[in-house]
């Protein structure tokens, strides 16, 4: 199955994994393990982690975050987006309302989070909401200005169904602003969720690299940190497969990309 | 020598204006190391005395002080050998030094720093929290791992259910009345106890049940130098671990100007500070004079939590001595 | 249909005003007029996509089809779904596509059924959309300019198709054009819109019924009702207004009507 | 100047803030100050720090360092993802990596920002510019994709010069995925930078923000929530007042924003 | 212009298949042809848009006018602007707005030239493409039916604008076009296109001078003409492909062009 996923990007992704690493193993070798340690340290400890179970423990706890969280966001985000963008008053209202959620940092949320949600695990989910929404928000009220007139117009001349319309017409329309949007945001969940369980969880990764992180254990650090990479990138390409395997996401892109 | 020096600190406790920078310079011609020394501390209890000395409170050698917040801050300036004197926690001292990093601790200052406290007035000792929910910060820290050999020692640590968050959430938590007991350390804990007053009752005073087990008193943090540096200005860090002491005089004396001082420069609120210093000793050891107590410590983070000192205690090299 | 008092304006610029027209049912009714005289703006009005007007607009409540200018295709489909698209919800999927495959195969295009439309030549395009439009079986039928972008040929064929459909279902259509051989083959009426405001410069019916048009005893009759509006089409691109406003006044006072 | 600036949206974003501030009020009657002070101890706390100097102090070093990260983030953003989005293969070699530097967590960069580039700013400044210029790239990517082919061949056959074709085709075109990122990117810059301030600065308001914390005043930590909170708002009006004036954000408007 | 060999595809759909065709410099070249079968896609070849073929186009080197099937206006620039958009650089600022308005003047969009291009009727549109496409005075002039949405008299007048720009400038034209009246009132030689892939079913010279087409003296030679065109469009539209391609074969043996 991992074959089919990477089948086409394949020998890219390899590439550029394989860059980022030959600059992160000559960057190692100017700072002590303490700072930087090298990619060989950083999967050493790994694979530590994995064999004692620990990794896929907390793994499983913020990929369950990650998912309420993105999911909710998603929807949230996407839906009234797409429904305040078009009424430009209602826009008006909701924009600096967002703007405003949006720059409040996590650090002031966090108390609030905490009592609202409890130490378990409903902070992180919150704040990775807080966080995500309003880039789907943005992306799909900018996005729903851009679905041509001439063809809702037409659609409403020959009364296709509503929920047709919004397949068919609003969907593939929107597509470019949703599909950037979830890119963005798969790398912004992974990271923000670590942020947010170190400063309110006590488990799933982020709690585990912040005490792996008071503890000096910078390979440890790194090693949760590329568990939450490779995290990020396998949600990417898991997206990008689906999204090719769609219609929409095939069409607009030989429809687009020619070049 | 000797004298000398206490007719400086004499002079100086009667000065009240910061000293102009070359004031100082005139005065330092008595150190042969005319240099400025850096002292890197956190927001806590070590930072205190050598804000007096910064201040002018020190005759014979002259610093500067620079505080770190965060554990990346700290290594970053280790790292970049950024400052002479680091003051930092005991078990990050070991664990620095465990991870290979060229350090030496020259003393223990600061004892006693955590505290379970609790506003259920009910509840008088430990045995009384049997079944009950405790806060707790800095998982797998010093606060942690003696609360659990504490909980152990009285044989009801699988009795009691344990969260863990920071200091300031658990704090703020506290106060709101949503939680009842915790275990803080100073000098966060001040900030609850200003707020609480009589509403919030100190159950365990984490360093007097360390003295109940085992004698000794309970080390929390120190001072640590470049191993290099420790070798070749011997005479340098003696000069300051005595001029740091003489400031620990100072400070006790004089409480308020350390307060405003601590909230002019480093922006700890004044009262906080107060507060705190009631709740902690402060007295400066040199390493190699505390080596057993520290010992004793690191026994016993080593036991439940190796990782807190890096794997192993630390060996001899570890602790300057005179 | 009919249209009375319409008041409309897009932005500041007044299209229509106080302006009436009746438009017979199950008649086709073709109108001609300068490029920018009004003429899309009134089949839109009649499809209720300017909803700004004053005045009425009655009988447009029925099942409509819209032939617009441009094709407006969705891009991301193929051709046999664009048209399946209007049909949707509307009869059973085998039914569906029985008819999709048989208006594609009508208009030429079975063998791009699944081709995008920008693999599409600007008359295949145009092809489409035609099909979409026919595909419903409307009551009304608005069509601006359908035939543009297509060869002799298929012009011909195309409006053959159009005026089979008429026969069998009788839908009232409204046929924008700028020609008038297209006029004269398929309306019962012609108007030709003029001014701004708009008004109607001229209106004329055509009495040979639409299935003898070819026929060589009514050629002499069509052929003046073309050199008619070849004539009054000069005039209204003459710019001057107000003599033929006086003309229009003049005549609808003697009623008379060619 | 300010009522010029608020002229259109004046009232809607002023009902958005009165909304904001009644929702705080209400909820703070139900919890203590110490969790959620009220808009008025807020608002007094501002006013004592503005009073006493510090707010402006901060603000001046906070807003200098959002300035310097935007800008290059902006640049660096847009113009690779712009080159980037046309070439299929390029895009996805470097796509992933994108994803790679997004995913990463401040806190696992941060040590080495520091070390790079001291306590000054450097640090924060790092961390802003790896959250937000990933969103100017994607969206950049994504939307030089939708650059209709049309009118670059028009532009080609009438041999219209590069850069009239980069102003007049591709700026319009991409600018309501522009547009987006930069109503999001003023959000995070904000939030980001204050996290950042806090995780690895002794100033800016971040590092004042995590000190207030430490201390519990909590009213005072709203209060430079407040701060940046008012300038994301500000910044956002700016941009939106700016991007009106000029041709491309009046047009796209006028030609889009039909309801 | 001349092409030699050339052989093209779309995806799999070969278009060219060692296709030659000689189009005289200076003069009008007329291209009929059923819909779909590559007249655009000729047009773009010669002008380079294209660059997957095999085989030779010479000549394209100079500077290309293109009147596209579609206008592709810029949607976000109004009238003016969209016409100064292919001459900005090229001259200075004043003569680029006398030309300018010059050539609105002539299509008739003086008064809408502040207008954006959605405010615009589909002939206002097409007008703009035209003023465009004829505001550079190239050397190569590529139109695809460029009066398409026009009415009657305003097809006449700016073919006649066409006319005098060629009278003028006499650049190589390329006309595709499906009105067979607009092919002989403007074409020195004229082609009909057929097959895919292409081949060239009829090709004839009019030997009548442009200016002196509407002479009455040479309406007989035209008609004939016109027959002639009006018959072979029907025979490509019966898809009888193999006689047909015999038949032009025999001809161009007995090198025999009306
Ligand atoms: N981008 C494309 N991809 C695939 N096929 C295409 C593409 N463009 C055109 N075609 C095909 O090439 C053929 C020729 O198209 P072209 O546009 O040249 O026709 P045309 O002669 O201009 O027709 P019309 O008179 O309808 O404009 C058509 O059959 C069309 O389906
Ligand atoms: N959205 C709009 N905003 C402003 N003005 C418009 C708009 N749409 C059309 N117009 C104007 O309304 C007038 C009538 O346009 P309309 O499209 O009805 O013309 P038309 O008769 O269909 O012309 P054509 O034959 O060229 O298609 C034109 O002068 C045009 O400039
Ligand atoms: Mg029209
Ligand atoms: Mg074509």
């Amino acid at each position: 199955m991992k074959g089919s996923i990477f089948q086409n990007d394949k020998w890219l992704t390899v590439a550029a994994i394989v860059f980022i690493v030959c600059v992160w193993w000559i960057a190692s070798s100017f700072y002590p393990p303490i700072i930087l340690p090298s990619p060989a340290d950083t999967l050493k400890k790994f694979y530590e982690l994995l064999i004692a179970g620990k990794l896929v423990n907390e793994l499983l706890i913020t990929i369950q975050r990650v998912l309420l969280a993105f999911t909710i966001s998603f929807l949230i985000g996407a839906i009234l987006g797409s429904l305040v963008g078009k009424t430009k008053n209602l826009y008006l209202f909701v924009k600096p309302i967002i703007t405003i959620i949006q720059t409040v940092p996590p650090i002031s949320w966090i108390i609030l989070a905490i009592i609202w949600m409890g130490l378990g695990g409903g902070a992180p989910i919150f704040v990775v909401i807080i966080a995500t929404f309003p880039i789907f928000f943005f992306n799909a009220s900018e996005g729903i200005k851009q679905v041509s007139e001439d063809l809702l117009e037409m659609s409403t001349i020959f009364q296709v169904k509503p929920q047709r319309v919004l397949l068919d017409v609003y969907v593939p329309s929107l597509w470019p602003f949703i599909s950037s949007a979830i890119t963005i945001c798969i790398g912004i969940s992974w990271k923000t969720i670590v942020m947010a369980e170190l400063l309110s969880s006590n488990n799933g990764v982020g709690a585990a690299l912040g005490l792996a992180r008071l503890q000096l254990e910078t390979a440890e650090v790194l090693a949760w940190t590329l568990s939450i990479v490779i995290l990020g990138v396998t949600c990417e390409h898991i997206f990008q497969y689906v999204s090719d395997k769609t219609r929409v996401g095939k069409v607009s892109k030989s429809w687009k990309l020619k070049g | 020598k000797q004298d000398g020096q206490h007719e400086a600190l004499g002079n100086e406790a009667e000065k009240t204006s910061v000293k102009q920078p070359d004031e100082k310079v005139n005065e330092m011609e008595k150190v042969k190391n005319d240099k400025v020394f850096t002292f890197l501390a956190p927001k806590s209890a070590p930072v205190l005395p050598a804000l007096l000395m910064a201040d002018g409170g020190a005759e014979d050698i002259s610093i500067e002080v620079k505080t770190w917040d965060t554990i990346d801050q700290l290594l970053a300036q280790i790292q970049g050998n950024e400052a002479d004197f680091t003051a930092v926690p005991l078990n990050v001292a070991a664990n620095l030094h465990a991870k290979g990093l060229p350090i030496q601790l020259i003393d223990v200052n600061t004892w006693g720093t955590i505290f379970l406290v609790t506003t259920d007035t009910n509840v008088t000792s430990l045995a009384d929290l049997e079944g009950e929910e405790i806060y707790v910060s800095h998982k797998s820290g010093p606060p942690d791992i003696l609360l659990n050999h504490f909980l152990a020692e009285e044989g009801i640590n699988d009795k009691v259910t344990l969260y863990y968050s920071t200091p300031p959430e658990i704090s703020q938590m506290l106060i709101a009345g949503n939680i009842k007991h915790a275990v803080i350390p100073e000098p966060a804990l001040s900030g609850v106890r200003l707020q609480l007053k009589d509403q919030l009752v100190q159950v365990v005073d984490f360093q007097e049940s360390w003295h109940e087990i085992y004698g000794l008193d309970l080390p929390q943090a120190g001072i640590i130098v470049n191993k290099k540096f420790a070798a070749e200005n011997q005479e340098a860090v003696e000069q300051f671990l005595q001029s740091y002491q003489e400031a620990i005089q100072l400070m006790k004396k004089d409480p308020e100007k350390v307060a405003d001082l601590a909230e002019s420069t480093i922006g700890m609120k004044a009262p906080m500070v107060k507060t705190a210093l009631n709740h902690m000793m402060v007295h400066s050891v040199i390493a190699s004079d505390a080596k057993p107590v520290i010992e004793q410590y690191y026994e016993i983070l080593l036991q439940s939590q190796p990782e807190a000192i890096g794997g192993k205690l630390p060996d001899e090299g570890f602790y300057f001595s005179k | 249909m009919e249209i009375k008092g319409l008041t409309f304006a897009h932005n500041k610029k007044t299209i229509f005003k106080d302006f009436s027209i009746y438009l017979p049912e199950h008649e086709i009714t073709c109108i001609l007029g300068n490029s920018g005289v009004g003429k899309t703006t009134l089949l839109k009005l009649l499809a209720n996509i300017h909803q700004t007007y004053a005045g009425r607009i009655e009988g447009n409540q029925k099942q409509l089809s819209y032939l617009f200018q441009e094709p407006r295709l969705l891009p991301w489909k193929t051709v046999f779904e664009n048209v399946e698209y209007v049909l949707l919800n509307k009869f059973s999927k085998s039914d569906r596509n029985k008819r999709i495959v048989d208006i594609l195969d009508q208009v030429g295009l079975l063998n791009e059924k699944d081709a995008f439309p920008h693999e599409l030549s600007g008359g295949m395009r145009q092809r489409v959309a035609i099909a979409r439009a026919f595909v419903v079986n409307p009551d009304i039928l608005l069509l601006d300019e359908p035939l543009q972008g297509l060869d002799i040929v298929k012009k011909q064929e195309i409006q053959q198709l159009l005026l089979n459909l008429w026969g069998k279902h009788q839908p009232t259509v409204v046929y924008v054009t700028h020609d008038i051989e297209e006029a004269i083959r398929a309306g019962h009426q012609i108007f030709i819109f003029n001014g701004q405001p708009v008004f109607v410069q001229f209106q004329c019916f055509v009495h040979t019924p639409i299935i003898k048009r070819n026929e060589l005893s009514h050629q002499h009759y069509l052929q003046a009702v073309r050199t008619h509006l070849m004539l009054q089409m000069k005039m209204a691109n003459e710019n001057k207004m107000n003599d033929i406003k006086n003309m229009v006044e003049q005549q609808s006072k003697d009623r008379k009507i060619i």
